[in-house]
């Protein structure tokens, strides 16, 4: 805090029922991604490469895993004296009843009294299912240099596929002077990566207003910014340039992570001047044997590899066997290949076996194939 | 279990492995390409419940000092428990009176303080896995003074030839510490590991100093076995000692095969290490790995067989790497052959493109060498 | 884990409403204490230095300061590799609404599945506002040596007493036959700490049973203990000896305080073996002015004692102006006490100020003054 | 503020506290009864932002590696951030090779892996709060080649008479670096505090090295003044320089006075330390406190006046302790009267009742002694 005066807020609430079983026991921003990861090590080794000490965590749908990982801030080396990362679900008050965040808005305003406590200059808001890496020290400069009120970063996407965003229309300095949520003919290709830098003290007032209004939605994009842009506050666009992919769907995180193969991938995973911090998880080192055969593949340690893998991406301590084939495919962690089995175009989920020749997946489905129950093989 | 201390001692200026230990201490070095040597007796220490650990430091502290830290990567509570670096006062490299027991004695004060009434004497030089509760049960029940582990082998002639044996009789009692002469195929190889009540070690120091500056607690124990009630506790599983240049070769190379690995491993024994954030190996359409160990944050594209790969390191196209131990940062440049070879950290073999030694004499690439 | 295979839950959920203003902010267990502490600390110190690595933490109510302050585990060192303190919160799950915690036992029921991550053999079950140290450790050993299905801490109370208190009738090997809750005659001396030790998995169906059970309270006194003993289980009594104290007022919170100034306290704050770890609040040193006057009492870093102190135990960054006078009180952290201002047998909460010669409490008042807000002095 | 990674220098073999500085670096000396003087320029890079600090250390390693621990209780980030401790090859007490520079020389690898463009070089043995942010930002601005940071002083005569001082034109430009000869009042004495790029340091390292073996910073940057832009920047507020016994206590008094304590402290820019978990004070019935500092963990029911005293100390009914510091662990026996003295750790003053030395020339009770 001393540094830069900024306390961070990662909204991590997301429910990503579109991931269906992969949610099902952890959150989304829990979920596993590049052999050893887990999406929220991203906006968290960000901050702790940022210089940013307090960090809290908006939690809410079934978070036990995902709370009791975040807390153990060491990981992100989120743990010195005056530093920590907080976990802050809905929680009871002296003088209202239990609730659930009903909006992002609203989850910050439900901890109003948390960030009090450190009462920093500027709070940065952002999002825990988000896959790049950023640098919000700069932006915090850029944010200084225009005196702004509050910055939002914002990315160039394909016009034809602006509509699906929140598209921010700004004049040549950066200055936001219209906000449009999937706009059906959308007038810029800035769309917002729903990372915001805000003048707390005014976002308090903002925020304390908000809470009141029985019209809002307690949103930032439909609520905060639209009426900031009302009061005629100084918004400003943060250009950001390089990876960055919210993984909604099965195909979208099974992407990511095949975006790791790609030579010009942007999102350089071996950069030791920004490293992404994670659990460190005590395994056996990665284990290759006599009939092994790999190519074109991410694999990470305290995995046993026996077989065949090629164009895959494997996580922590996922063993597979000889004979063995794993093609296309991302095995998350624990996940075992028994002898002869194939896995092709397939995304198996935490610890799932594979039994013996089984075959799960094909070359030509159209669609990634998630399986995330025990496949049974041969005996 | 607040029963006893512990101790990691450093190996002797008898013990030295070429090459590799002019830049570090021999706890300090890599080892299956994401620990240190030291990884083990500490984690050794930490599982058996034992969480004051004091490591003394003979040469070179920076690699070992870097590595430790406070001890919480080896699940050391950071408040109660305590991973304490000790420097002896005979620093310099070729000082005769740099012994072991110099160490303890220069930091008697330190070993007083500690209120536990047993310690254990670990080597920071020796790979194994063992419950120190369970040799601190055995020495407690048996009534000795002095409890020492030891490991049987059958092939002292040809290994451990940098090591003591003990020499047992039926009772487990122990007759005396003598080197391997290497004279006979089975001997009980000393684990360089003692359990004593803190006050008797406290008194074999102060012993040995009255006796002779230049002895070693394995030669005031030697002499204590005429008197005391010197016990044998034997080790089973796969055990190493690195204390010359080949055995590092070999125990390294020995543990490729997973089956042997397993001799070491144990999910409910966990051997912690530090971690250094590095990302996942990256393997591309070019690469042939087989019977290899392989660490995180390598770009292979070239070939490797029967190797260990440190943390990093850059293997090019049509490179080969073959039966040979490549520490961290190393780049093999392309069609580099590398065979039979320990290659030092962030060396760069890449103008001479074979690198072979015999394999029963393997070579050493030094620190950051370009060839 | 590895060296006891018990996993700690300290039941931090009370609100303390007997302890008025000072738990408006923050719950019982995150009370000031003994000048530097906070109640929890015992406890969380107490697992620290029995070799305890996992702690949950179960909270409830307003909960933000105290979820803040546990979260942080180095300051028990519990932040090694594979130790932690979780805070466990009521939570929203896939298949039930957000649920407050209806009893000690549900606390536990609702977190089945956060310790069986850990799958611990033993389960030590604690309260978060009791002042004592217990190594734990030795509580296991002997429950161990008895083959016991459950141990219960207990403590001989004075007959007279005993009535207020859950009461443990055990036989001469310490096995419970019966347990009676505040009992009009009692038959033992034998009151329950509220710390158990249960093998993990005995309690575990014993919870899903009375989860199903609409009858129950979901207790561990009143529901899952004497279900065991109904079951005929092997209940031990532990015997504790030593300072054990729950401050449930505000005059039993003075006195707890006061108990640091008599020389015979048992419990020794000074032991260098069993320390009790705390916040470390970057302070100043504790600085003594020229006409200073400081008798029997406990002082710590951060203080400025310019006046008169006497039995009276002062907290971090308190202020003392010259010419004031403190007497058998009690001052929480950042309290001032003006020029002139006199304070007697008065407990004055965090922060308050306490103006130029005003007069707080007095020495012949029955019971102890709280003060918990400003009190105005002369200009 | 990622621009600059920091250093933290040892003391020179030219300075050198009597008594005191047998048992530790000046660095690890305690101050003001619960810090270290290391504590003072490590918060201050750290509340500067700047996360990466190497700590070289010359000689008696174990009490300052023991209080640095991996930096986390200087609020710096344990991933991100490093408090690395780094050793000279040369660590022989009076190897005359033991100059800073060799330390620089010795560690060149460490230095030259920093990806920070600068570096600021802060003295061990200095107390001072000073924001490095504002130091590098002045230095960048000038586009000096070199900024070195000064406090003017107007009791040059009496006092600093171990410190360098600044010879200054009217723009800050510095002449040259020579010793405070003791001939003049206002003096601007040298903080021994650097800022420049990284590679213009390494430059300067290797040139003093081509130049003497016995050359230390400051006598390459005094020649480097002839040629280059050597600039000044006036540091205003409490200063102290720890070079000998007399400003060590000097120091210690001048803060016991809490208006003089406010000119070093400020809630804005803590002072972090290393936190020993110790209880709060005791004062008994009989105790008698005036104008002094101190710390948690003591006993006191004897009488202290302008004092500062360490933690964990007791002293006895009856007992005086008067313009004194009192390391912790000591014990003052009853009716002991202790006055002018400097009592190193664990003392115990419990026979001779009078330990009185003469206001200017105070003494000194060593470490653990019993007297």
């Amino acid at each position: 805090m001393k540094q830069n005066n900024m306390l961070a807020m990662i909204l991590a609430g997301g429910r990503g029922s579109r991931l269906h079983d992969l949610t099902n026991k952890v959150a989304k921003p829990a979920v596993s991604y590049g052999g050893k990861y887990r999406i929220i090590d991203f906006p968290l080794s960000n901050c702790a490469n940022s210089g940013i000490d307090v960090v809290g965590v908006l939690t809410q749908y079934e978070s036990v895993l995902l709370n009791s990982y975040v807390a153990a801030g060491r990981r992100w080396g989120l743990d010195a004296k005056d530093s920590g990362v907080f976990v802050l679900p809905p929680r009871e008050k002296a003088d209202a009843n239990l609730n659930v965040y009903r909006g992002t808005a609203d989850a910050i305003s439900q901890n109003i009294d948390f960030i009090d406590e450190y009462s920093p200059e500027y709070v940065l808001v952002l999002s825990g299912d988000h896959i790049y890496k950023m640098n919000y020290a700069n932006m915090l400069k850029e944010h200084k240099a225009c005196n702004a009120d509050a910055s939002i970063a914002v990315i160039e996407v394909p016009l034809k596929e602006a509509s699906r965003f929140g598209i921010m229309n700004a004049d040549e300095n950066g200055r936001i002077y219209e906000f449009e949520e999937k706009p059906e003919h959308p007038k810029s290709r800035l769309a917002s990566m729903g990372i915001y830098i805000f003048n707390w003290k005014m976002l308090r007032k903002m925020l304390v207003a908000d809470i009141k209004n029985p019209e809002s939605h307690h949103d930032f994009g439909k609520d905060i910014i639209p009426a900031m842009l009302n009061d005629q506050k100084n918004l400003h666009a943060y250009n950001f340039k390089g990876y960055w992919k919210d993984v909604g769907t099965i195909d979208s995180l099974w992407e990511a992570n095949m975006d790791l193969l790609d030579a010009n991938n942007e999102l350089d995973l071996n950069d030791s001047t920004w490293k992404i911090y994670t659990e460190d998880v005590t395994t056996l080192p990665q284990y290759i044997g006599a009939d092994a055969s790999i190519r074109n593949s991410f694999i990470t340690q305290g995995c046993l590899i026996e077989g065949e893998v090629q164009k895959s991406v494997l996580f922590t301590g996922t063993t597979v066997n000889v004979g063995a084939k794993v093609i296309d495919s991302v095995l998350m962690p624990g996940v075992v290949v028994e002898e002869g089995a194939v896995v092709q175009r397939a995304l198996v989920a935490d610890g799932v076996r594979i039994g013996k020749n089984a075959v799960v997946g094909s070359a030509d489905s159209e669609n990634i194939e998630l399986v995330a129950k025990r496949v049974k093989g041969e005996d | 279990m607040y029963d006893a201390f512990g101790i990691i001692n450093p190996s002797s200026r008898q013990i030295w492995v070429e090459g590799l230990e002019d830049y570090r201490s021999i706890g300090a070095f890599s080892f299956l390409g994401r620990y240190r040597i030291i990884d083990f007796p500490i984690s050794n220490m930490s599982n058996s419940g034992i969480d004051r650990i004091q490591v003394y430091i003979r040469r070179k502290p920076r690699s070992l000092t870097d590595h430790l830290g406070t001890g919480r990567h080896y699940n050391i509570n950071s408040k109660r428990g305590r991973l304490q670096v000790l420097f002896s006062d005979h620093h310099q490299e070729h000082d005769i009176y740099n012994t072991d027991i110099s160490s303890y004695a220069d930091n008697l004060e330190s070993i007083e303080l500690m209120h536990h009434p047993y310690v254990v004497i670990a080597p920071s030089y020796m790979v194994c896995r063992i419950d120190y509760a369970q040799l601190i049960q055995t020495h407690i029940d048996s009534g000795a003074d002095i409890t020492l582990a030891y490991h049987t082998v059958d092939n002292a002639k040809e290994a451990f030839l940098s090591c003591n044996t003990l020499e047992l009789n039926r009772q487990k009692g122990v007759l005396g510490i003598e080197p391997n002469h290497g004279n006979a195929k089975v001997r009980n190889i000393f684990m360089d590991t003692y359990v004593m009540k803190k006050e008797y070690f406290i008194d074999l120091v102060k012993k040995a100093q009255s006796l002779s500056s230049m002895y070693t607690l394995s030669d005031i124990v030697n002499l204590a076995c005429r008197e005391a009630d010197v016990r044998g506790f034997a080790h089973h599983g796969f055990f190493a000692s690195i204390t010359d240049f080949k055995s590092y070769y070999d125990a390294n190379l020995e543990l490729i095969d997973f089956k042997s690995a397993m001799n070491l491993f144990d999910d409910e024994w966990p051997f912690y290490t530090k971690t250094n954030d590095s990302c996942p190996t990256k393997y591309y359409e070019t690469a042939a790995v087989t019977s290899s160990v392989i660490s995180n944050g390598c770009l292979i594209e070239g070939s490797i067989e029967n190797s260990v790969i440190g943390r990093g390191c850059v293997i090019k196209k049509g490179a080969v790497v073959k039966n040979s131990i490549i520490l961290s940062g190393t780049i093999i440049g392309e069609d580099v052959h590398v065979e039979n070879q320990i290659v030092d950290k962030m060396a760069k073999l890449i103008r001479v493109k074979e690198i072979i030694a015999d394999p029963e004499n393997p070579g050493y690439i030094r620190r950051g060498d370009t060839i």
